[in-house]
Parts: structure tokens; C-alpha cells; sequence
């Protein structure tokens, strides 16, 4: 086994969950790399959509925002920032959106907004962007985000974006038609909703982390799955693949 | 430009600055700085380093927005001190609401609707986000206003001698920020004798433009695809400016 | 183009072929009626001629449009006999409503806003039309319900071997028929191996349309830019040919 | 004087119409020869907005029909057929708008839909295209009609297009922002809304043609101007250019 840091076992996981999809929508940052990195490994024929309207962008390395220019020349084609919202996010027909989080609860709602009081707030966040309507349109959600107590809180702040809401039937409820949240892949490792319960779960740790620095790592009681599993490190070829997109 | 901002954008105005990380119009959005604009309601759905500068520059009274950082980089940090220091109103949205209230404007309607925001906090604290009913199913969806701008600038690659205006590549809300405003300020990399085909273009006819200005460079640190890349070391350096006010005293002053 | 009709049309279902007196899917619109595909609720902003040749072989129980005539012509007599007849049920919009009725199926909501019909008889004479309250201003406009398309069909100029399909010049409503549809049928004029920039091109990805069939002069006699213009003598025939129901027979056991 | 056309003298009246005009919205037949004549004369730089997607086409012959390949080919854009309604029309971007009509009544309300009642109608139109929201939403309207006992009717069977509604304040309780019909210009002259009533009165005849004819050929009872003026012949060079561009 070689070595690799956390983030690198967050970017292979998250695009190891991408092996059978058609059309991902794609922030900056780790999502960008995970699904960048799908399309080098699992699936190359993987249709990486980006907020900026690229849709089918097929990057030659990582973008730097997505305002780069090499996703509008690669893309299948470039819809207006409306059409991008209106046409293709909000009718669900994107599989899997990818979502990142400064806080998040045990129902999967984030907050990217604010910590504290909104109107006085401890810190001010860049917001919401695209994600609300992510979480509420795409197929599925999947949350890449470093796991750490302040992050995974009893209660987020503000909810930015929807995930189980206050649990079973609550996005039915709010009319919310994709499946929201169905994984959050952290550094330590996968937690799922529970598909009674709609709470996430620990359903797998990463090679090296225990259950117990799962759970200190979570602000609130977090439960494990009955058959805990431990993820398939990263191989070879995916750490080549992976160092390679960065160093781009 | 000089003369353009001077005479089109007015203290207490609504102004959108729009581009969508590539032909972010910099180079205007510094001119409202350096005329020392007051009072602005300043309009963007990604507000970035040009508008933490307007911030800091005392340019804005009021920010419509749905993200603001430093993309790729981190936090804005003149918008955040306004923000925590309860200096700056905000009108806060999502890109999709954004998007919809620039296109509702370019429509001549009062408002939009879309499927969003439900079960969010942001209808708690944002008053422009409203339950609306279809008349036929009975469904609930949510509706935003127009945005009402009354200036929308825009950087774009480039225009003809009667100043017909063109962009390509990836052209976010830009031609909805042209139509939808009362006045419009285009500046452009480059004036040349006569447009031709590039994929993706969108062409503002001459007549839906209020004024354009050759600006070359105009959206730099930002990219303007087959012109320049994005500067990513300014944007990093932008961090340490921004974070520090006396830094950012230092950068206002030699603008 | 036979099996992708037989597979994806089925009677009772409501059919879109759209194509803005540009690109009109003649061939497959034929198809539908080789096939004998009955009870359609056909859907098209512009039903030209080969609508009347739908609505003359008995394919259509409902047809929603918004001008249905022969362009530059004159009338559509299977059309307009079926209708005074008391044959053919009709839903009747504007261009403006049919065009947002595309717009809200493609976007995944249940209605669409528009300024129109205000002042007009067709409220009177079309349930799809309603009043709808701004809830910003209070300002009255009027709602329309998204089309609601099991089939949506079109003709492109080409596409790749992958199945992303190209069209451009004036490509009307047919985005919005595919994205807007359950299932889309797209005949082509042809299957190249890589597409390139074209001006104002639209480009259908391969994932967001359901069968693609290579059919070379499947507009005719409607236009196909830079493939064949369109054969207006074609179009004056079609009015003799139309108007005698004897002839009209003739023609479409000879089809 | 040479000799002309009844329908010659239309479309040049109707072009002349458009000398200080920055856009014009244009339809099929009449309307579609006054405008591309008035490119040709009295306004080179006049932007024709076609309803299929064509937005300053600049078609060097009469096009077929608005599918026509050479207005896209010679447009500055070519925007979606949405967007020309949505961002285009809608706004009231458009100074003029021009029309034509089957029957027409005294307040310049078009019926293009019906004649006879709308469930068994005596004869079926083609209906409304774009006709009612350019009526509503273009600066003004300029109706393009032969003039006829049966075309100007007391009242027209079916409200296609709004004109003046029934009189004064019509227009603004309905909420059309555009002023409606100011010209309708037939083979015999020109007909525009009186200030006060909004009804149609007749203050042009074309040159050969009374009063009388005019009125004969009007279903109601048709007022003259206080100064009814007698328009100005075609001149040799609008009838050159116009024989041109049809033949083209």
C-alpha cells in the first residue's frame, strides 16, 4: 500500500462513486478533483457540468475557478447561467451533485452561510450559490467535507442547503425531488443516512481511522452502521491518476 | 470609461457589475472607486475581489448577491468585516434565484418563479423570496423579484465599429444584465472593423447598448477567453491585501 | 427512424414536432402517419403542412398550437375543414404562451408568466390561460401550464457518433422540445464524426436525447440551413392537393 | 406619376413609415416588403427582428417565409424563439410592430383567428402567432389590411390583437404598455385613432381614391379627418427600389 494524505482518499472515494453516472454537476475544490479524477479512472465518459454553463466540460487539468476558459472550449456545450438553473439543474436531470459544507448536522442539511446569529453573525460565509437548488433538483447529493466537531454539529446555524431536513418524510414534504444527501465522504470516512431514520450513520472508516475518531470527531452521537466496513484504499493506479490531475 | 461611469452610474444607484469568473469587468468597477460613487446598491451573484474592493472603498450601501468569496482562494475579507460589523445591508439569494431575478428583468416582469428555496433558512431573512401557487396544479413554488438596475456594466471581448457588442465562452448572466438594466456601460478588449463567428457567442446588438468603451484588460486578474488567463496569483495576494486594513488603506490609495 | 417511432409513439400520446418553418421533421411526422398512430394530442407552435397531413389522416384527436397555416401561402385545408367540421379538438395560444409553455416543460415547472392575452377572446375560448397576482407588486399577468410532452421531435443537421446532436441558424423552440419531452426522436441530416463550431449552434448532449436517426432531407421541403432550402413549389402544390379531399386521398395512399 | 399598385403604394406608405425607426417587428408578406423596403430607402440601418430567432437580418431578397436561411445567415444574433418573445418583444424593446389582419373594427381590434362564432366557425384562420403580444408589448402598431365592408367590421367576431379595446383608457386598464395602433394603412389610405375616442378616422386617401370609396369599402361609419390629406405618390426611385426587391 503507498502512502497518500486524507484529501487524496476523499478524491478517490468520491469518484469511485461515480463509476455508473451520466451527468455530475461540479463545484471547485475537492469535487472538482473527484470528478475530474472519475473521468480519468472509472468513467471516462463521465459529463461534468459546471455552474459557468459548461456542460460536458472535459478539463485537461483542474480549473482554477469555473470561469476557466478550458472548460467553455471542452464543453459539449455552453448554456447561459439561467438556462444552466432552469433547463438542466432544476428539472433533475443531473445524477449527482457534489456539495461541499462548513457546517453540517446529523440530517445532512448544510450551511455555508453563516456561524452565529445571521444578523450579527460570528462569521460571514460566501452563502449559498448553486447549491440549494443541487441539493434540492440534482438525482442524488454527495457531501465531500473534512470531519471535526465545529463542522458536524448538533444543529447547523442556517440551512443553505437542504439535506433530510428534520428527518423521515421532510423532503417529500418540502417538495424536494431529488434523493438528497445519499453520501459524505470525509477524511475519516462515509457516512449514510439511515433509511429509516433519514440521521447519517458511519458506514465506513477510512484505512487507519477507528470508529471512536468517527465518532470524537462528530458533534453529535453519531452511530455506526451494524456491519461497519473499512474503505478500499487508494490504488496505485488512482493515486498516479489523481497526482498526476493535480500537478497539471 | 472615465466619462462613461461619470455619466451614467449616479450616487444611490442599483448597480450590477456582472461576469461569472471569466470577463469580470474590473476595470469599471475600479473607475466607480476612483470617481468615489456612494450609496450604490451594488447587485452580483458572485461577488468576488473587485466588489470586496468597492466594499472596503466605502462605494456600497447595499450588496444583492447569492456567493461571495474568493474564488478558489478563500474569503473576501472587506465583505466579511462589513458584514460582521453590521456595516453593509445584504439581500441574499441563491444562483438560481439570482439568475432567475436577472432574467425576469431582461423580461420586462415583475417577477419569476422557480423550484427553490423550500425548506432553507433564507426565506427567513430574505424578503424578496416569496410563496407563489400555480393556478393550474395547485403546486407551491417560489417566486423572486426582477432585479430593477438601474446601471449593468459588463466586460466583453469585443465590438464593432457601431458598437455592436460580442462575448463567447462560458457568458453567465451578461446579456441579462444589459437587458435588464435602464443603462448600460460595455467595456471591450478590443473595437474591430467587423464581427465574426466564434462558437457560443452572444452579440448585443448596438442598439440595446447604452455606451461601450475599449478597454483592453479591462477584466484582469480575471480571464477573457482568447485574450488572457486568470492572474491566480493576484487573487492570492488579493487575500493578504484584503485581510489587513491598513494593506488595504496602502492598495485604495495607490488605485 | 421506423423503429424509434414504432418503439417510442404510441397511440393516445401527446406529440411535439417542432421545427420554426425551419427544420420541420417532415419525414418523421410521415412515419407517424405510415405507422397510423391515432388519438395524438399533437403539439406544434406552427402546424404547417405536414400537420394537415397528420390531421387529414386521421392521426389527431387535439391539436394546441398558435398560427396554423401554409407560410407564404395560405390556409391549411384538412386543418381547417377538420375544424369547422367540428372534427378536431383544439387548444389555441400565442406564439408568446406556446413558447413558455415550451420553456416551463424544460424547466421542470408547472407554469410559466408572461405578459399576454390581456384584452384578447382566446381566455375565453382556452382553459390553459390564466390570471396570475405578482406577489411583489400586485401587478396582474397571466399563467400558462407547461406542455405536457410524451414525445418531443425535431430534425437537426447533424450529429456525432455518440449521438450528440447539432443544429443552428434559427433553431426555434426545439431545444426546449426535447428537454421538455419524456422521450425525443431526432432525425438528422447526417452522422459526422466530430462536430464542429458553427454559429449559434444548440447542441443536444447524446445523455438528454433518446433516439437519433440519420434521415437526409428529412426537413424537405422546409429548410435545413446549409444543407437545402426550401422547395416553395412544394409548399403552393400542397394547397391543390390539400384542398380536394379526393386528392387529398390520393396523396396519402400513394405516402 | 408612373402607374402603381394599389399594393405597391401600401407597402411604400408603409415603409416610409419607419424613417426615424431604430427596430422593427416584422412578419410575412406586406409587412415583410415595407420593412425591407425601408432598408433600402428612407432608413439602411433599420434592425429587423423576425419572430423565428433573427434579430437586424438583413435578407438581400424577400424571404420565403420567416424559416428563411438568409435572415439567420444575415442577422447580428439569432436568439431562441423564448427569448425573442421573453427578452425581445415582452419588454418593449421593439418601436414597431407590424401586422396584418382579417377583419379589423373601429378601434383597430384584429381578428386573424375566426369568422362566425369560435366553436363552428364559418371560416377557421390561421390564429394569433405572435400577433397579440406584439400589439401589446411594441411601442406601436402599424396594421397593413385591403380595406373592405368585409375585413372593417363594426366588430370583430374574435379579439385576436388588441387595438383600443373599447376606446379611451382601454389600453392602460389592461396593463399594454405599448400605445397600440397608430396607423393603418389599406390600398385606399390611411386610417389612425382619433386623440379623444380612439376611433379610427381617415386622414390620408391615396392619390385617386375619395372619401366616398373609403367609407364604402368601411363596415361602420367611417369619420373623416378635419383635414383629410392625400398621400404622396410612390416616387420613381421608392417604385425601383420596391420592383427591385420583389423580383429579387
Amino acid at each position: 500500500m503507498s502512502s497518500y494524505e486524507s484529501d487524496e482518499m476523499m478524491s478517490v472515494e468520491a469518484a469511485r462513486q461515480l463509476r455508473e453516472v451520466t451527468a455530475c454537476f461540479v463545484g471547485i475544490g475537492l469535487p472538482s478533483t473527484g470528478a475530474n479524477l472519475a473521468r480519468r479512472t472509472v468513467n471516462p465518459d463521465l459529463v461534468l457540468v459546471y455552474e459557468a454553463g459548461a456542460i460536458g466540460a472535459k478539463p485537461p487539468r483542474l480549473p482554477l475557478s469555473i470561469g476557466d476558459g478550458m472548460l467553455g472550449e471542452t464543453a459539449d456545450y455552453i448554456a447561459s447561467v439561467p438556462e444552466i438553473f432552469n433547463y438542466w439543474v432544476q428539472p433533475g436531470r443531473i445524477e449527482v451533485g457534489f456539495l461541499g459544507a462548513a457546517q453540517l448536522d446529523r440530517f445532512a442539511n448544510i450551511n455555508t452561510t453563516v456561524v452565529g446569529d445571521y444578523a450579527n453573525p460570528k462569521v460571514r460565509l460566501p452563502g449559498a450559490g448553486g447549491a440549494p437548488e443541487i441539493a434540492a433538483s440534482c438525482g442524488e447529493v454527495i457531501v465531500i467535507v473534512r470531519q471535526s466537531p465545529r463542522a458536524f454539529v448538533e444543529r447547523v446555524d442556517f440551512i443553505t442547503s437542504v439535506g433530510h431536513g428534520d428527518g423521515p418524510g421532510a423532503r417529500e414534504r418540502l417538495g424536494l425531488r431529488g434523493k438528497g444527501p445519499t453520501k459524505v465522504i470525509t477524511d475519516l470516512g462515509i457516512l449514510e443516512p439511515d433509511p429509516e431514520s433519514r440521521e447519517l450513520v458511519l458506514t465506513h472508516v477510512h484505512p487507519g481511522v477507528s470508529a471512536e475518531q468517527a465518532q470524537e470527531a462528530t458533534g453529535w452521537d453519531l452511530k455506526l452502521a451494524d456491519e461497519l466496513k473499512t474503505t478500499e484504499p487508494p490504488t496505485q493506479e488512482e493515486l498516479k491518476a489523481l497526482r498526476e490531475l493535480v500537478a497539471a | 470609461m472615465t466619462d462613461a461611469v461619470a455619466d451614467l452610474v449616479r450616487d444611490g444607484d442599483t448597480v450590477a457589475l456582472e461576469g461569472f469568473t471569466h470577463l469580470i469587468p474590473v476595470a469599471a468597477g475600479q473607475e466607480l472607486i476612483r470617481q468615489r460613487k456612494r450609496d450604490l446598491t451594488l447587485v452580483r451573484m458572485t461577488p468576488d475581489i473587485v466588489y470586496d474592493q468597492l466594499i472596503g472603498a466605502g462605494c456600497a450601501r447595499k450588496l444583492i448577491f447569492s456567493w461571495g468569496g474568493n474564488p478558489g482562494v478563500g474569503s473576501l475579507h472587506r465583505f466579511r468585516a462589513a458584514v460582521q460589523a453590521g456595516e453593509l445591508e445584504i439581500e441574499e439569494h441563491s444562483h438560481a434565484g439570482m439568475a432567475n431575478r436577472y432574467a425576469a428583468a431582461a423580461s420586462g416582469l415583475p417577477f419569476a418563479v422557480l423550484r427553490g428555496y423550500n425548506g432553507t433558512s433564507l426565506p427567513d431573512h430574505t424578503d424578496t423570496i416569496k410563496p407563489i401557487t400555480c393556478p393550474f396544479t395547485g403546486e407551491q413554488l417560489t417566486a423572486v423579484p426582477a432585479l430593477d438596475l438601474d446601471v449593468g456594466i459588463i466586460h466583453a471581448q469585443r465590438a464593432d465599429r457601431q458598437g455592436n457588442v460580442q462575448l463567447w465562452g462560458q457568458t453567465g448572466v451578461q446579456k441579462e444584465t444589459v437587458l435588464g438594466a435602464r443603462r448600460s456601460i460595455v467595456t471591450v478588449e478590443e473595437i474591430v472593423d467587423e464581427l465574426d463567428d466564434k462558437p457560443y457567442s452572444v452579440v448585443l446588438p448596438r442598439w440595446v447598448v447604452t455606451r461601450v468603451c475599449e478597454v483592453p484588460g479591462g477584466a484582469k486578474p480575471s480571464y477573457a477567453q482568447d485574450y488572457y488567463d486568470r492572474d491566480n496569483d493576484a487573487y492570492k495576494a488579493w487575500d493578504a491585501t484584503s485581510r489587513d486594513e491598513a494593506e488595504f488603506d496602502k492598495w485604495l490609495e495607490a488605485l
